[in-house]
């Protein structure tokens, strides 16, 4: 159970915030948001202590040392528990961006919107704990319910329901969709442990459960699994928003409250990749013969970093440029999820980016919080003349802005450096891939840039100084170093990544 | 191995402390910001001088020494000294403390004063990294932050609209050329499996890398130094960025950043060699660095002919001088590259800062046309930006003694005349830098004629005008100081740069050896052949420099407008007798020319033919041509780079219409690519793939338009 | 397709197996779908949705009863009686988005909620 | 006999599916998807699985569908009696259905040969060793199931609950 620490305290504190929600209004509820957060903060720092701990027994002792009913379904590895701190971190971030919001905006249900997000956390965390189809996939629709909600919150606002109705109705399209090949994919091995699965479909022939089960074609080649594999791509394209499954993101995104957003943006997507290494890269990826998802995935991974990245261009709309640029970046990652050939390198690749992209992406997003906390809106034009009136708020972008485009000295280019590198292996050799990558990059560096020109080089209307809430203005801070202090440190995080995944390859 | 050289590393970090304590501080810091830039810059002077005398004693010096690495990736941070780094760090710390101090003047009153030498300061610092670092990245990542600095700062005025348009303008274009060095860098990686600069060249040495996979890094790696060093097509963010300010035009665009791009040509050149297979020249790396170098000098400096701004005269300057230095590396001769760089840095700091002295001492002119005699007014300005004029254009007395551009000079086109090019082709390159040399005689006399000679055109400027504050003059006498003396250490400097046991040359030349170019007697005709030509050079380079002074002074000693009169009219048959007969007449002298251009006296036809054609044919058809390539420059050149841009736009633009807002469309698009995707999958073929996606997202546009028809009817 | 007619056909006569059930999920998954794409009624959609998660109930027991050990492994049971889990929940939220909006715009049609876009 | 059990069953199922989803009368499809539900429960009960067939009656038939009345009526009454249950241009839905449904049939007929169901205990499919699997095997599913239902009730009532100190925009709907 000590490994479970992370769960424990997301699920503690979701509870709290529901009680809480019993009698807690308005400015309460901005003291409750601070109080969550320094619940995460102590978490996040215990659970780095368990992951030494863990790491340093090694994953199967840290396996005997959980209960045998729990660790059957519950994978209790370091990379699991590391994605758990992640989970408990972004939680701890988003307790703090939404500080302000739940004080003053939000006078209804505000301690509601906390419980929501620590409950979507605990998602989070439970799909990298995931080793069987079953857990794996109701971890998924936790978060999946909990994001409705948070992006319905504003329950006065056309905008927010409209958001919360789209995003609910493809949501559960596409989760129908994914059962329907969960319930193949449990037809054909008779499993749903993802080590079975494994076994069954990962070593290229039908395991004996399958031969009893009638089937006459064994291979990973069969087209039932074939159709089972991708009806499951279709369920987490639509979480990781890949095109042409993206197409909620955009209006979800302009639409729900913008701390909600800064949450979805990250925690969802984090879910889905998380889901994506489980399920696509570490089962459903035979040792011989052709994988059987990477050739449309491979596709639609250049097409989703092209559209995210063009369509971004047009927008004047900072959320919604945010959201094109998100799945702009959930292309980006799928580039080291196509090149699972290089496993050691497109793992690390995987989990450095994920790091880099909650950071930056959080940091970006908590920008708009605190002006749109102000102004109430956050098209481009309110950003002129910024740098006169918060430069703290003009540079901080500055540096997510460099970070999201890839420019060094940032997290982003470390993370970008490293997926380039997966795809560019001798394994795998997706040079054009690469190449469209990089062009994308840099078109990317225009429109984030030209959000700095107008901060710093348009004149603004109004001119007076803006006083950064508390909670957006520390948010901004902690994920401002995260961006910076990561470089260094990322030495260390490659190693334990490194070592993490070959203990996940082994799994 | 002595202290000072095993932490050699810290001349980069302590501009970066610098920066963070101003930043932090602000106007409460010493010197309201400036001294402790100027205090981590002199440090780092004296430490980067006596790197230089332990090099020139023969000391070992830090090769590839690790500060931070991931163990087996490949990635790490290193650095290391060698000849031409630490001549490297000398210039850049001693070109950036003098422009820091005389910013202390020139940024008088400013409202952002302290952020101003903060960005300074770490500007210093990433230039700094990128000399030192041993590794390409950490030398992508300084050169990515040295490209960051200069944005902000030259849109450090951002309220003026160009300053604003040109910072931009410069992250654009110089991001374009990054493309391709991002994917020389990556494609080095895969093919050399790290980025350490040693390793590469042992294995660049030992033929680990194919003749055309080399080619293609090679010129990657130039395409992203063709951004930063502003040559042709990639130029023109240079002269717009002018709207910064003049310190940071002085040290960013003439000193240290655009020849950042030079420098790691410089640096990475055994891969250039590598390909350098002089038969087939279209995959012969070098060859395109002679000739987009060799074509940037020319192009550039008959673009300076036209230009009345001051700054922009030096900006276009810089470029052609740009193009001498890699007119050298493409000639494989890497010492001249360095040695013009070097000694080119402090001229041209020196012409900026005696630019942006006139700027403060006429109260913000920079109209040339505007000023005029101002040597009474500005002596000491006038002095010493006479003397980096004389060593821009390499004046000196061929065979005794001569400025630094005279050593510098003659030593890239030297290089170019040997070149071991096809005759024609090193005819040509050799024609590209001797006109570009007369015309730069031509252009920088005429620039001082307009500024300090002639009588005062703008009697308003010319009263208000004054010498500037000490702290400005001082740099000024200074850098004037090295203009004419440091071409005298080019002797010492070649040797360290050279002879040192560096891996960088080592590496070259064993490859050079092995490939069979250097055996004795090839070696000696070899040093014959450059003696001769050196000689050669020098005499006829001094004809032409004394030709364009001379073209210069003809033309401009009335003032500008005689030589605009020669753009109008050029056909106009006596203005030859006017221009060497009487060229120190003025507006009045002028009027009379037209006067007896109408009449056509006859007797002036033995003259014209005689003695002006030269100076009117030149001068008519350079004006001319420089007119209209400056227009291309403006006009198609720009254009491109915008293109690039708004294409990215108007296919976004086009794709943002699938996002109609309908939730049935989004769940028709995602159901029916789920069903696509299996069937093609299943039935094996991309294509099936993509047509029934095609047809899945045509349909639901379809049904979507008729919706909306059907509705609004 | 002719070569399943008769197939179907005489299959109908023979005892009731597992492809039958398959098939009739299969049919039951489409037909949900079908109302899904085409139901402007948000209420309508949710109804559907319905049935397509009963599809996959349906395939999820008939694999566990026609797999290979009914006796040892209940994954099929289990599995079923999480999606009604979540079905239910996901009626809760969803008749609760609904009911707020239309409250608001007072519609439930899902095609007339398209304030963003682009 | 069996297999005339499960013919009855899938095609009423099936019937009612199709009213659920062409009916214009938005009472005719959610009384349809009722006896769709039911008839559902009835192939569980056929496919020796009683526990889901009960499960199946009380959750979905008693219960996502009586929400779903609850709904209905409400919109109806604040509607005036009249609400709009047509069906969109189907052009689009019906490709994307018989792509569906023209690779799955085929598809699972073929894959899976004609296999007998093989014979079960009833103790086996009861519901002790259903409860069994689920605590001992299941726990973590489990638990983040019942946190799953607590957000969705979070959810609805954030959504519908009326705040007592503010009164939203009029409406005549409770």
């Amino acid at each position: 159970m000590l490994f479970l620490f992370p769960e424990l305290i997301l699920c503690g504190l979701g509870l709290g915030a529901t009680v809480a929600a019993l009698f807690c209004r308005g400015r309460g509820a901005g003291r409750w948001a601070l109080y969550g957060f320094f619940v995460c903060l102590a978490g996040v720092v215990t659970g780095l202590c368990l992951l030494a701990y863990a790491i340093d027994l090694g994953p199967e002792a840290t396996g005997q040392l959980t209960p045998e009913f729990i660790a059957r379904t519950f994978a209790v590895d370091p990379l699991s528990l590391f994605f758990s701190t992640l989970a408990l971190a972004v939680c701890g971030l988003a307790m703090l961006f939404s500080m302000e919001f739940v004080e003053e905006v939000l006078e209804e249900h505000p301690a509601e919107f906390l419980a929501l997000i620590a409950f979507a956390s605990l998602g989070i965390a439970c799909v990298a704990r995931s080793r069987d189809l079953i857990t794996l996939f109701f971890s998924l629709e936790l978060v999946s319910i909990s994001g409705y909600l948070l992006s319905g919150m504003l329950r006065r606002e056309p905008r927010s329901l409209e958001a919360a109705l789209k995003y609910f109705l493809i949501g559960a399209v596409s989760s129908a969709i994914m059962l329907f090949g969960m319930s193949l994919i449990y037809g054909l091995t008779g499993a749903t442990d993802l080590r079975v699965l494994r076994d069954a479909v990962g070593e290229g022939h039908l395991h004996a459960v399958g031969q009893l089960a009638g089937v006459r074609m064994v291979s990973s080649q069969d087209p039932m699994v074939i159709t089972g594999i991708l009806c499951i791509v279709v369920g987490l394209g639509f979480k990781i928003a890949m095109v042409p499954f993206h197409m909620w993101c955009p209006d979800v995104y302009e639409g729900a409250p913008t701390p909600a957003t800064a949450f979805l943006s990250v925690g969802p997507k984090a879910a889905g990749f998380v889901a994506i290494v489980r399920l696509l890269m570490l089962t459903f990826a035979p040792s011989s013969g052709p994988v059987p998802w990477a050739q449309p995935v491979l596709w639609l991974c250049a097409l989703t970093m092209t559209l995210g990245n063009v369509v971004a261009c047009r927008q004047t709309n900072l959320k919604r440029m945010l959201a094109y640029s998100s799945i702009a970046h959930s292309g980006y990652i799928l580039i080291a999820v196509v090149s699972l050939g290089s496993a050691d390198l497109a793992l690390p690749a995987i989990v450095m980016y994920l790091i880099a992209y909650v950071l930056m992406n959080v940091g970006a997003f908590s920008v708009v919080i605190a002006l749109s906390n102000i102004e109430g809106r956050e098209d481009i034009h309110a950003y002129n003349g910024l740098s006169k009136r918060s430069p703290y708020l003009a540079y901080a972008w500055v540096i997510f802005a460099m970070s999201l485009a890839g420019v060094p000295p940032t997290a982003g280019f470390l993370g970008k450096l490293y997926v380039f590198m997966a795809a560019l292996d001798d394994r795998v050799r997706l040079y054009w891939l690469a190449v469209v990558g990089v062009a994308n990059a840099v078109i990317s560096v225009w429109y984030y840039f030209r959000v700095a020109r107008h901060m710093f080089f348009v004149e603004g209307v109004r001119t007076e100084p803006i006083r950064v809430g508390r909670g957006a203005g520390w948010a901004i801070g902690l994920s401002l170093a995260g961006t910076l202090v990561l470089v260094p440190l990322f030495p260390w995080l490659i190693s334990f990544a490194t070592s993490a995944a070959q203990v996940l390859g082994a799994w | 191995m002595d202290l000072l050289s095993q932490h050699a590393y810290l001349i980069a970090v302590l501009p970066v402390l610098a920066f963070g304590a101003v930043l932090l501080l602000g106007q409460k810091a010493p010197g309201r910001g400036a001294y402790l830039p100027i205090a981590a810059l002199a440090i780092g002077t004296v430490w980067s001088i006596y790197l230089c005398a332990r090099i020139h004693s023969g000391a070992a010096l830090p090769q590839g020494r690790l500060l931070w690495g991931v163990g087996s990736t490949g990635f790490y941070i290193s650095f290391l000294v060698d000849g031409g780094g630490a001549a490297m760090l000398t210039m850049v710390c001693s070109v950036a403390l003098l422009i820091v101090i005389y910013s202390q003047g020139y940024m008088r009153g400013d409202a952002h004063y302290s952020r101003f030498f903060a960005y300074l300061s770490l500007f210093s610092a990433s230039m700094l990294g990128f000399v030192l670092s041993s590794n390409l990245l950490l030398m992508f990542i300084c050169w990515e932050l040295v490209g960051l600095m200069s944005y902000l700062l030259i849109g450090f005025w951002f309220h003026k609209p160009e300053a604003a348009r040109a910072c931009k303008k410069a992250f654009m274009t110089t991001r374009l050329g990054d493309l391709g060095i991002t994917l020389a860098v990556v494609a080095l990686y895969h093919e050399a499996g790290t980025l350490d600069l040693r390793v590469i060249f042992e294995k660049v040495a030992a033929g680990g890398l194919d003749t055309p996979m080399a080619f293609w890094i090679a010129m990657g790696l130039f395409a992203g130094a063709v951004g930063k060093s502003a040559q042709f097509p990639l130029h023109v963010w240079l002269p717009d960025a002018m709207e910064g300010p003049t310190p940071v035009s002085a040290l960013i665009h003439a000193a240290t950043m655009v020849a950042a791009g030079v420098f790691l040509v410089w640096r990475t050149f055994p891969v250039f060699a590598a390909t350098a297979d002089y038969a087939l020249m279209p995959y012969c790396a070098p060859f395109w660095v002679a000739l987009i170098g060799g074509f940037t000098a020319l192009f550039a400096s008959t673009m300076a002919v036209v230009q009345d701004d001051i700054k922009r005269v030096l900006a276009y300057s810089t470029i052609s001088q740009l193009g001498y230095m890699m007119l050298a590396l493409g000639c494989s001769a890497l010492f001249a590259g360095l040695f013009h760089l070097l000694t080119h840095a402090f001229f041209k700091a020196c012409l900026f800062l005696g630019a942006g002295s006139v700027i403060i001492g006429t109260h913000h002119v920079q109209d040339m046309r505007k000023m005029g005699g101002l040597r009474v007014k500005m002596p000491v300005t006038f002095w010493t930006f006479v003397i980096a004029t004389a060593a821009l254009c390499g004046l000196g007395i061929p065979g005794v003694v001569g400025l630094s551009g005279f050593y510098s000079k003659d030593a890239v086109l030297a290089a170019a005349k040997v070149a071991e090019y096809p005759g024609e082709v090193a005819v040509v390159l050799y024609g590209f830098g001797q006109v570009g040399a007369l015309l730069t005689a031509f252009y920088m006399t005429r620039c001082v004629m307009l500024t300090f000679m002639t009588s005062p055109r703008d009697a308003h400027v010319f009263e208000h005008a004054s010498e500037t504050p000490r702290c400005m003059t001082v740099p000024l006498v200074v850098l004037a100081a090295v203009a004419l003396s440091g071409g005298w250490a080019g002797h010492a400097l070649q040797g360290f740069v050279e002879d040192h046991p560096g891996y960088r040359i080592e590496s070259a030349e064993s490859w050079l050896a092995e490939h069979g170019q250097a055996t004795a007697a090839l070696e000696e005709a070899q040093a014959r052949a450059e003696h001769q030509a050196h000689r050669f050079v020098e005499l006829v380079s001094f004809g032409c420099i004394l030709a364009g002074v001379g073209l210069g002074v003809a033309l401009y000693r009335g003032g500008p407008e005689r030589a605009d009169a020669l753009a109008r009219k050029p056909v106009l048959a006596l203005l030859h007798l006017v221009l060497v007969n009487k060229y120190y007449l003025d507006h009045a002298w002028a009027a009379f020319v037209r006067v007896v251009v109408r009449f056509e006296i006859a007797l002036a036809f033995v003259d014209y033919w005689v003695v002006d054609g030269i100076v009117r044919g030149v001068g008519w058809s350079t004006l001319r041509v420089m007119r209209w390539s400056w227009a291309f420059d403006k006009w198609v050149v720009d254009k491109v780079v915008e293109a690039f841009a708004w294409a990215a736009g108007g296919l976004g633009e086009v794709l943002r219409q699938t996002q109609t807002g309908s939730v049935h469309v989004y769940m028709t698009v995602t159901a029916g690519v789920a069903v696509a995707g299996v069937l093609a999958t299943i039935l094996g073929s991309v294509w099936v793939f993509a047509g029934l996606f095609g047809v899945c997202v045509l349909g639901a546009a379809g049904w979507h338009a008729a919706l909306v028809g059907r509705r609004t009817v | 397709m002719g070569f399943m007619l008769g197939d179907i056909l005489e299959s109908l006569g023979q005892p009731v197996g597992l492809r039958h059930c398959l098939v009739f999920a299969a049919l039951l998954f489409a037909v949900g779908l079908y109302g899904v794409l085409t139901r402007r009624n948000a209420i309508g959609i949710l109804m559907a949705l319905e049935l397509m998660l009963n599809a996959v109930n349906a395939n999820l027991v008939a694999f566990w009863r026609y797999g290979p050990g009914p006796r040892e492994a209940l994954n099929g049971q289990v599995f079923a009686v999480f999606v009604i889990t979540m079905a239910a929940a996901e009626a809760a939220v969803g008749l609760a988005i609904i009911l707020a909006l239309f409250r608001l715009r007072r519609t439930v049609n899902a095609d007339e909620v398209n304030l963003l876009k682009g | 006999m069996g297999s005339v059990v499960f013919y009855f069953f899938a095609f009423a199922a099936l019937a009612c599916a199709v009213i659920v989803v062409t009916s214009r009368h938005i009472v005719r499809s959610v009384a349809a998807l009722f006896v769709c539900m039911a008839a559902m429960a009835g192939i569980y009960f056929f496919l020796s699985a009683p526990f889901i067939g009960a499960m199946q009656l009380m959750i979905y038939a008693g219960g996502i569908t009586v929400l779903l009345i609850f709904a209905v009526m409400l919109v109806r009454r604040a509607a005036g009696g009249q609400v709009e249950h047509a069906s969109r241009n189907p052009g689009g839905a019906i490709v994307v259905v018989i792509g569906f449904v023209g690779w799955m049939a085929p598809a699972a007929w073929m894959a899976f040969g004609p296999r007998q169901m093989p014979p079960v205990e009833p103790r086996v499919a009861g519901v002790e060793s259903l409860a069994d699997d689920l605590i001992r095997h299941y726990v973590p599913a489990f638990e983040i199931a019942s946190v799953l239902l607590l957000v969705a009730m979070i959810g609805a009532v954030v959504l519908t609950l009326r705040a007592k100190q503010r009164e939203g925009p009029p409406t005549d709907d409770e």
